[in-house]
């Protein structure tokens, strides 16, 4: 890893809901961090705890049920677990800031655009209503809102989807945050509204030098826009690398499934490679790897016992025992390959 | 040959929600605006643009599931635009619709041999007929014969989809209308459903119609691909071609605007500005213009025309496209 | 076999659970919920009261003992005697079969029609919305006591007038639930998929939009016969009701009253009964509504 | 003088009420009642809160006594008939003006009389004098001012009642002014010659007058009457104890002990002069049309157990005619309770095995009967006995009038208020055959037997009240074997009083005027 | 705006028809005769059938509709048969005492009512959610008539604190201006008047406003957590905003939509409704004065009092949908 320190560091982040019933372990031993200018994917399937992982270092998990059983979030050098609820407000907003997936229900419809920015403004800064409303209409502008000075008054419902989501981001941007947490930020929007919010960000975090966790579950977006990448299943990072390695070198099979069962424009066709099976319920993992019922290349020890995550080259980590080098108890461990691959 | 399928400057407007009750000339959103394309047998037509442009009402207007508000549909050479009531009911045996959302789509109160089974019953299928047939379909979609009597929020979305499809098989239809099958899934299962549709074409032999706004999915499984842009076709044409070098400057755009999933890939972006206009008023001339960053006058004031832009049949609308003129 | 399908891994979890029901899935929400469970068990004593009434009753409802009037409660008369020096205490246990008589009967009749004309709205929109709706519309409009007293005014004052005229003005209420309701599921793409396999509308509306509106609707019937109880009681109470003797709560408490002062516990114990009766149907209708709410479904 | 001696229960609430009477310094009687006065146009309406007011502002020519319904001079001093009972001469007062200041001659008094020939909208004057459509005078023939003070009245035929009739309440003298100024609206506008003034109605709330200081009789005690609206009796008895009010009727018998255990009010009762029945609808095919059916229902009622519902405030009636007026007959024995004889009359009938009836009942409390669903309640568990199987059909007053004028009820409940203190004004009307008619029927029992009418129609217009007297005693003793009626009970309606209202004598008309009751603290 | 609030009020004719017309089948139905109703026991059948020509109820229904909607049209109610009032005068009196009523009881549940249910979603399942919400269970139950009657019983007769009925103390002096009388006693600055008249106001606007207040404050709880649920609540935690700010700018802004809609109904409702509440505090509103006009036969004024009701009820809807509008700027009336 780097020598200077991060910006944010999580380290072995449990998140667990207290549901009638079970215990959804959501969250369950994440590690990863992310640098000052540097942008940190997180991809998965729907479920397997994206979205969980950025609300718990905001402190913004539902609670109950919800609960950070273990870990610590570092956070320029400070947990942020142990932070009172007076000083996590503090930091939100300020110092993190995030923009939610879905534009459309992320902003109060019956507030103004204006009165939602300006009061993020007057909340963490000195400002009067007059700098923060004009700091708001610079952000507006800054994100490219066309006739900005009019739109300021507007509701959001008389934005467009794309447009909406610029506000979002212009609100996360408003106290010149050093991370932002953008939790798939352009699911709900089409491909070329996309390719606008993408280049924004890209612009955004150039001029800012932010750290930027960007959640998201399509690959073609971690490719586009992401230095580094930590693949995510069932609560637990499968793989954690940087993203060229990941697209040339990754190891993971969740991570070689996900690469393979998605069809692609510049390929020739061919049929896909679908991964069989689906996610498991979280309340009920199974025994050993949780990827291990799906898994094409599935052992007798998977069955058994969980994989920790395990470096296979510098800055590239995998959780599986096929790259399990450090593993030197091999004959214990039965190695024999007992799924097949299918076609 | 003859298509199976020919739809003729088809349109469907809808009178805007807040229309008052006195005004005479209503407002409309132009879903929409004239398309005409035809659907050979057997092979897979894509259908894709972005959201709102009118691809499910397309669909569903095929369908006569909303009535079409101009044009013509000839089905096996037959017209059957003015075809009503029970004339329509035997027609929908062959052609069926699958949906995009697996959870709205299942009547959540039946059961899966209820909801699997109630196109048969409707078309009068005797009894053990209908079962062995439930039996078949659901092995077919695979899955199991103890789940008949389950109810759909039973199911994960990628099963509620397959049950989805398996009934709209049961009345062993010709063209399938598939209104963005996998949009709603998980990029896992995603695979799987496709897969699964390639199958069930390959074995029944069936048209499909495939809508979707994912432009790697419509590369995947269409044979033909169209391009919709605010209710009009912009590109129409072999798949292979059309991706490969597409000539409306919208499909150009909307090709580049793809993330891929390779770092390594320095594409040549072309952003578009702003969003996509309402239907409601689409802008005059060519609807694309606002947003094209090759407009020039003529697109401002004139609406372009389908022009055949290459030897196998590839079309596009624009005025700056050239036109391949079959000897 | 042309081909074989993909396996789903999964199912097993399937294999072993069996499913459950819906009515015995919302039983066992019902149960869960504490404030349910106790209008369940209200419910519950009444019906048993009802069914029960002349065997827990410790006088007949209708004797009297002029002389013996307005007896305070006493082990003799539990809850005292009213004016006629008839036993309180019985005639609120008989009570109980009028009251449900009220409630299931007129909340029947706002049922039936509400839920004709509302389904028939909210299916098929356009002018037949219109009209309903500009109905309801001046249905709403009208006071809806005063529309009770007026048309108990017209048909006679009698306790099954009384339910009619209830019922008649509970309309609206269940044809604008109904109504709404269909306008929701009405969007929903299996809606369009029955459609598209052929179906007729009086197919689509009795077999896919109706059995999904059931939860509004049922929870709408259990607050509504609450409410339709209360109703009633407020016409009985104003003369308009239940004919003497008929030991109907509200009459009961309409005729104590001119004892208030003298006899609280004549107008005090009916009044309870009511409000004890209505408790019950409001919290197992709540308990219902959260035990039927889709969204805490899964 | 006022805070010395509080005579409420607890100090808090007597301060806005202090506060008034010291800021004014005026004694205010507040009167609660039932219902709102319909019009104070005496002349105009039937009803006793409508009375009750304009009773304060009119004056009639001659007034009835305070305790019995002998006249004594009012606006007339003297008055003499002729021999043959058909001229009527009033000589007037000349010392009274209206309260619009306008002087009082016998001008004033045609003026009147001509105004009530004028249509029939005047109820009482029809009623009374026999007036109809055709004939808008009835039997007065001419009403003439002989001089200023002197009016001649000149009657079709003698009138025994004529000069108790003159004593009511509508014939009170209206300010020939006052109704011309107002015209149609001259109801809420009244101005008389009586000891208040009328100054402010404001409607379903409360009326407001304040004494006449020029007023030719006794002047005023208290300085201002409000007649206040509490529909609620019990609600009225709580502003009765809790000091806001001073006076009130209505008062449910239930609370009459509580208004005796509280040391500051007190119960003043008005004489009776009514009655309250059960009419058995003779008309009607089936077992009512049988007297033997209709004694065996006198037997079967235990009447002193269904007076007893009247919490004191009733006595079982025999007779039609209420004990106070001349012409009762005393000598009459009541069928008494007597269940064996009923079911023997009864099967002799051949209703061994009883019958379904009804019996309509109204919603409001009247003062003859303050609890009528409950008396009938009573009577439906008395006549189970007898195995006749009552339902009780409950209506609202209106309902049940125009039920039972229109002859649809087996049996029904009903009761009259004398009007005059005669006994016609009982017996000729509730019980003659003339009455008798569908649709407009005062004889809801629809008896009619030729005998009665024959001696009713002789005692109209013989003047000589021994014979009369006579020629009534002997109607009562035929119409108790007839037993058209259930009598029922003659009341004496309760009038609960804070104990600082003095000097009030409640009379049996109905109403009185408040010129003697004096307030003191 | 204006061409909403236009159309709307266009759309009030066909529903104020359609009242006017079920009203006067409704009122000509009920057995009964107003004539002899006016005039009592003691008229005769010429007196009778006098007074039913003068008031024309011997000419065809459609007659007497036809003269009764002419003469609305002329801005004329009608006049009273039972009190030969002019009906507009009788309601000067009457209107302002129910709306006066009304708006009391509606005020107490407006405030009491989302202020409980805000703390009871706030603090969801605390004592204070507990509590409020069983009472407010316990409002919803209870008949009214009966709580009105014990109230009585405990405030005015047991502890001698609150007047039982009316709207003042007879003789209290007031300068009447508009006929809502704690404006009146305001405005003339009679405050003795104003303390009369509102302890006179205080168990009826309980009584009445005891419904209204359950089911605002269950539905703003509801609302409010329903709510605190959505996305953009979360983004205004993400942003860093006191609870505060976010309960009431945010939460409660949204909350309230719904709410509106109660409170409009229920408005309409309890205007109409409060004929038990008026009967038992001898309220001389119009609830009590079309009841008893239903029972006197008094078609003109059921006809006209009922329309105007009804009127009141549609402008009152019409005007929460306005008020909608204002707190929810995605609707637009246009
Ligand atoms: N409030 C909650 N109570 C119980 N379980 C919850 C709660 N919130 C989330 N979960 C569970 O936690 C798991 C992880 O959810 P999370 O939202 O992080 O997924 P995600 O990766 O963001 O998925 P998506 O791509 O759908 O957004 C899911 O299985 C979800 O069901
Ligand atoms: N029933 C309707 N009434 C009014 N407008 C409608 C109706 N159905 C669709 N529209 C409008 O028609 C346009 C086209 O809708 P359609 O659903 O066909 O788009 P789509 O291409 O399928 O979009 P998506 O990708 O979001 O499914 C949209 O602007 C939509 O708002
Ligand atoms: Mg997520
Ligand atoms: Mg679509």
């Amino acid at each position: 890893m780097q020598n200077n320190p991060s910006l944010l560091e999580v380290r072995n982040l449990h998140t667990h809901f207290f549901t009638k019933t079970g215990v959804v372990k959501a969250v369950d031993g994440v590690n990863f961090s992310v640098n000052p200018g540097e942008t940190l994917g997180i991809v998965g399937e729907s479920g397997s705890g994206k979205s969980i992982t950025a609300l718990s270092i905001l402190g913004l998990i539902p609670s109950p049920p919800g609960k950070i059983v273990d870990g610590n979030v570092l956070f320029k050098g400070d947990d942020l677990l142990k932070k009172s609820p007076k000083e996590m407000r503090a930091i939100r907003g300020k110092e993190i800031a995030m923009v939610f997936q879905d534009p459309m229900t992320s902003l109060n419809p019956v507030l103004s655009v204006e009165k939602q920015m300006v009061e993020t403004i007057l909340t963490h800064e000195n400002l009067t209503k007059k700098q923060a409303s004009d700091r708001a209409l610079d952000l507006l502008k800054l994100v490219g809102i066309p006739d900005a000075q009019n739109r300021l008054r507007n509701y959001p419902h008389e934005f467009s989807g794309g447009m909406r989501q610029r506000v979002m981001i212009a609100i996360a941007l408003s106290c010149n945050p050093s991370l932002l947490i953008a939790d798939e930020p352009t699911t709900a929007l089409d491909v070329t509204i996309q390719a606008q919010i993408l280049a924004l960000f890209k612009n955004m975090q150039k001029e800012l030098n932010m750290g930027v966790i960007m959640i998201t579950h399509d690959l073609g977006v971690v490719a586009e826009v992401c230095d580094r990448v930590m693949v995510m299943y069932a609560g637990k990072p499968a793989e954690y690398t940087e993203t060229k390695r990941l697209f040339d070198h990754g190891k993971h099979p969740y991570t070689l499934g996900l690469m393979h069962s998605i069809p692609k424009i510049t390929k020739e066709k061919k049929k896909l490679e679908a991964i069989t099976g689906m996610p498991p319920d979280l309340r009920s993992l199974p025994n050993g790897c949780s990827f291990a019922p799906r898994c094409k290349y599935v052992m007798e020890g998977c069955l058994q016992a969980d994989p920790t995550l395990k470096n296979v080259a510098e800055d590239h980590a995998v959780r599986c025992f096929l790259h399990d080098r450090s593993n030197n108890e091999e004959e214990t461990f039965n190695a024999t390959i007992i799924g097949s691959e299918q076609s | 040959m003859q298509p199976l399928l020919e739809v003729n400057n088809l349109k469907k407007y809808f009178p805007t929600k807040g229309t008052s009750l006195f005004s005479r000339t209503k407002e409309m959103v132009k879903a929409v605006d004239g398309i005409s394309f035809t659907v050979k047998a057997g092979e897979t037509l894509g259908l894709v643009g972005e959201s709102g442009c009118g691809k499910s009402t397309a669909g569903r207007s095929i369908l006569k599931l909303t009535e079409p508000t101009e044009g013509q549909l000839i089905y096996k050479g037959e017209d059957i635009t003015n075809f009503r009531g029970e004339q329509m009911r035997k027609l929908r045996q062959e052609m069926q619709l699958i949906f995009q959302d697996p959870y709205a789509s299942l009547n959540p109160r039946k059961t899966i041999e209820q909801t699997i089974t109630e196109p048969m019953k409707i078309f009068q299928m005797e009894k053990t007929a209908r079962s062995e047939k439930l039996n078949r379909l659901l092995e077919v979609v695979g899955l199991s014969s103890y789940h008949k009597s389950r109810y759909p929020h039973e199911f994960s979305g990628g099963q509620r989809q397959r049950i989805g499809i398996a009934r709209s098989l049961a009345l062993d239809p010709e063209l399938v209308i598939c209104d963005e099958p996998v949009s709603a899934l998980d990029v896992s299962i995603q695979a799987q459903v496709i897969n699964l549709l390639e199958d069930l074409q390959e074995e029944f032999n069936l048209t499909y119609i495939f809508i979707a706004h994912d432009l790697s999915v419509i590369h995947h499984i269409s044979d033909r691909v169209a391009v919709m842009y605010l209710g009009e076709l912009v590109e129409i044409g072999e798949a292979k071609e059309v991706y490969a070098s597409p000539q409306h400057p919208y499909t150009q755009a909307l090709l580049s605007a793809v993330p891929e999933a390779n770092p390594h890939l320095e594409k040549e972006r072309i952003i578009l500005k702003g969003d996509l206009p309402s239907p409601a008023n689409p802008p005059e001339g060519c609807k694309f213009h606002t947003r094209c960053p090759f407009a020039e006058a003529i697109c401002r004031s004139e609406k372009p025309t389908m022009k055949q832009v290459s030897l196998t049949g590839q079309m596009a609308s624009c005025h700056f496209v050239k036109e391949v003129v079959r000897l | 076999m042309a081909r074989s399908p993909e396996p789903l891994i999964g199912e097993d979890s399937l294999k072993t659970t069996k499913p459950i029901p819906l009515w015995l899935d919302t039983g066992i929400r019902i149960v869960k919920s504490k404030t349910a469970l106790i209008g369940v068990i209200i419910i519950a004593l009444l019906v048993l009261t009802a069914i029960f009434a002349p065997v827990i009753a410790t006088h007949n409802p209708t004797d009297q003992d002029i002389v013996n009037r307005y007896q305070a409660p006493s082990s003799e008369h539990l809850l005292g005697t009213d004016e006629l020096g008839r036993d309180i205490f019985s005639r609120i246990v008989h009570g109980t079969r009028i009251s449900i008589q009220i409630g299931v009967i007129a909340v029947g009749i706002s049922l039936i029609i509400g839920v004709f004309l509302g389904g028939v709205a909210g299916y098929f929109g356009r002018w037949i919305d219109q009209i309903v709706m500009r109905f309801i519309d001046i249905m709403m409009a009208f006071p809806s006591i005063l529309m009770a007293i007026a048309l108990v005014a017209v048909l006679g004052p009698s306790l099954q007038n009384a339910m009619i005229a209830v019922g008649i003005v509970g309309i609206p209420q269940f044809a604008r639930i109904v109504r709404s309701a269909v306008l929701s599921i009405k969007e929903n793409e299996y809606i369009e998929a029955a459609k598209s396999i052929g179906a007729k509308h009086g197919r689509i509306l009795i077999q896919h939009v109706l059995p999904n509106c059931v939860a509004p609707i049922i929870v709408q019937t259990t607050l509504g016969i609450g409410t339709a109880i209360l109703d009633a009681a407020g016409l009985s109470f104003l003369g308009l009701g239940a004919q003497p003797p008929t030991p109907e709560w509200g009459a009961m408490l309409s005729d104590g009253r001119a004892a208030i002062q003298n006899a609280p516990w004549v107008v005090a114990f009916p009044g309870l009964a009511i409000f004890f009766v209505v408790l019950g149907f409001n919290l197992f209708g709540d308990g219902l509504r959260d035990a039927l709410d889709p969204r805490l479904k899964q | 003088e006022e805070n010395t001696d509080s005579s409420n229960e607890s100090g808090e609430d007597t301060n806005t009420e202090d506060g008034t009477e010291e800021a004014t310094g005026e004694k205010t009687l507040i009167f609660g009642r039932g219902a709102d006065s319909i019009q104070l146009d005496p002349s105009k309406v039937t009803d006793g809160e409508s009375i009750y007011v304009t009773n304060q502002i009119y004056d009639t020519l001659v007034r009835y006594e305070e305790d019995s319904t002998e006249v004594k001079p009012a606006l007339a001093t003297e008055w003499a008939p002729s021999e043959d009972g058909l001229t009527w001469t009033f000589q007037l007062r000349d010392d009274v003006t209206f309260h619009d200041g306008s002087d009082f001659t016998a001008e004033d008094v045609v003026f009147n009389f001509e105004r009530w020939a004028t249509s029939a909208e005047y109820i009482y004057y029809g009623y009374m004098f026999g007036a109809s459509e055709d004939d808008l005078g009835g039997i007065i023939e001419s009403v003439e001012a002989t001089n200023d003070y002197e009016v001649t009245f000149t009657l079709s035929e003698p009138n025994a009642p004529f000069l108790q009739t003159l004593a009511m309440p509508p014939f009170g003298i209206a300010s020939p002014e006052a109704v011309e100024e107002h015209g149609e609206d001259y109801f809420k506008n009244p101005v008389g010659t009586g000891p208040f003034v009328f100054s402010e109605w404001i409607p379903d709330d409360s009326i407001t007058v304040t004494k006449n200081a020029d007023y030719f009789g006794d002047t005023a005690k208290v300085d201002k009457v409000i007649f206040r609206t509490i529909p609620d009796n019990g609600a009225r008895f709580m502003e009765l104890q809790s000091g806001s009010i001073d006076m009130m009727t209505g008062l449910n018998p239930q609370d009459i002990q509580t208004t005796e255990a509280d040391e500051n009010l007190q119960i003043i009762e008005r004489p009776s002069m009514n009655v309250s029945y059960m009419a058995m609808n003779t008309d009607k095919e089936g077992p009512l049309a049988e007297k033997a059916v209709r004694q065996a229902i006198n037997l079967a009622i235990d009447k002193e157990k269904l007076v007893s519902l009247y919490e004191g405030i009733g006595k079982p009636a025999k007779n039609p005619l209420p004990p106070s007026l001349w012409g009762y007959n005393d000598d009459i024995e009541d069928y008494g309770y007597d269940v064996e004889k009923a079911k023997e009359l009864l099967a002799e009938a051949g209703y061994a095995d009883g019958f379904d009836i009804t019996l309509n009942t109204f919603s409001n409390p009247r003062p003859y009967m303050p609890q009528p669903k409950v008396s009938a309640q009573a009577i439906q568990e008395m006549l189970k006995e007898v195995n006749i199987n009552v339902e009780v059909i409950e209506s609202d007053w209106d309902t049940h009038l125009s039920l039972t004028e229109n002859g649809e009820h087996d049996m029904a409940f009903l009761g009259w208020t004398g009007d005059n203190g005669d006994p016609d004004n009982f017996l000729y009307v509730l019980l003659d055959k003339d009455n008798a008619k569908v649709g407009s029927a005062g004889n809801i029992a629809f008896y009619k037997n030729d005998d009665v009418h024959a001696l009713l129609k002789a005692a109209q217009t013989e003047m000589d009240q021994e014979k009369r007297t006579e020629l009534y005693l002997e109607a009562q003793e035929l119409i108790h074997e007839d037993a058209p009626w259930f009598p029922i009970a003659h009341t004496t309606p309760p009038i609960a009083a804070n104990k600082k209202v003095v000097d009030y004598v409640p009379h049996s008309t109905g109403s009185e005027p408040f010129n003697m009751l004096d307030i003191q603290e | 705006m204006l061409k909403y609030i236009s159309k709307r009020l266009l759309m009030l004719i066909p529903v104020l028809i359609g009242v006017s017309i079920i009203t006067f089948s409704l009122i000509h139905l009920i057995p009964g005769d107003p004539a002899r109703s006016m005039l009592g026991e003691k008229a005769t059948e010429a007196q009778l059938d006098l007074l039913r020509q003068e008031l024309g109820l011997n000419d065809p229904y459609i007659v007497q509709y036809g003269r009764f909607v002419g003469d609305i049209l002329q801005g004329d109610l009608g006049q009273s048969i039972q009190s030969k009032e002019s009906i507009s005068y009788e309601l000067l009196h009457k209107l302002p005492a129910t709306v006066e009523l009304t708006l009391f009881a509606m005020m107490l549940a407006v405030i009491i009512g989302i202020l409980a249910g805000v703390i009871a979603a706030v603090k969801q399942y605390s004592w204070f959610d507990n509590l409020s919400m069983t009472g407010a269970l316990f409002g919803v139950s209870l008949p009214i008539f009966w709580l009105g009657l014990m109230m009585i019983w405990f405030f005015s007769v047991k502890l001698n604190i609150l007047p039982p009925s009316g709207r003042l103390t007879p003789g209290t002096e007031i300068d009447t201006i508009t006929n809502f009388y704690l404006l009146d006693s305001l405005l003339t600055g009679n405050f003795a008047a104003f303390k009369d008249a509102f302890s006179h106001l205080l168990m009826p606007g309980i009584a009445l406003g005891t419904i209204p207040m359950a089911i605002i404050a269950r539905m703003t709880r509801s609302s409010m957590l329903e709510v605190m649920k959505q996305d953009y609540i979360r983004t205004a935690n993400a942003k860093g905003l006191k609870t505060r700010l976010i309960i009431f700018r945010h939460a409660l802004k949204n909350a309230f939509l719904p709410v509106l809609t109660v409170i409009g109904l229920q408005f309409g409702l309890l205007l109409g409704g409060a004929v038990l509440t008026e009967t038992i505090f001898s309220w001389p509103g119009i609830g009590r004065y079309v009841y008893l006009a239903v029972l006197g036969r008094d078609y003109p004024v059921v006809q006209s009092t009922i329309l105007i009701v009804a009127t009141i009820f549609v402008l009152v809807n019409l005007l929460t949908d306005l008020l909608y509008k204002y707190f929810d700027p995605r609707i637009r009336y246009d």
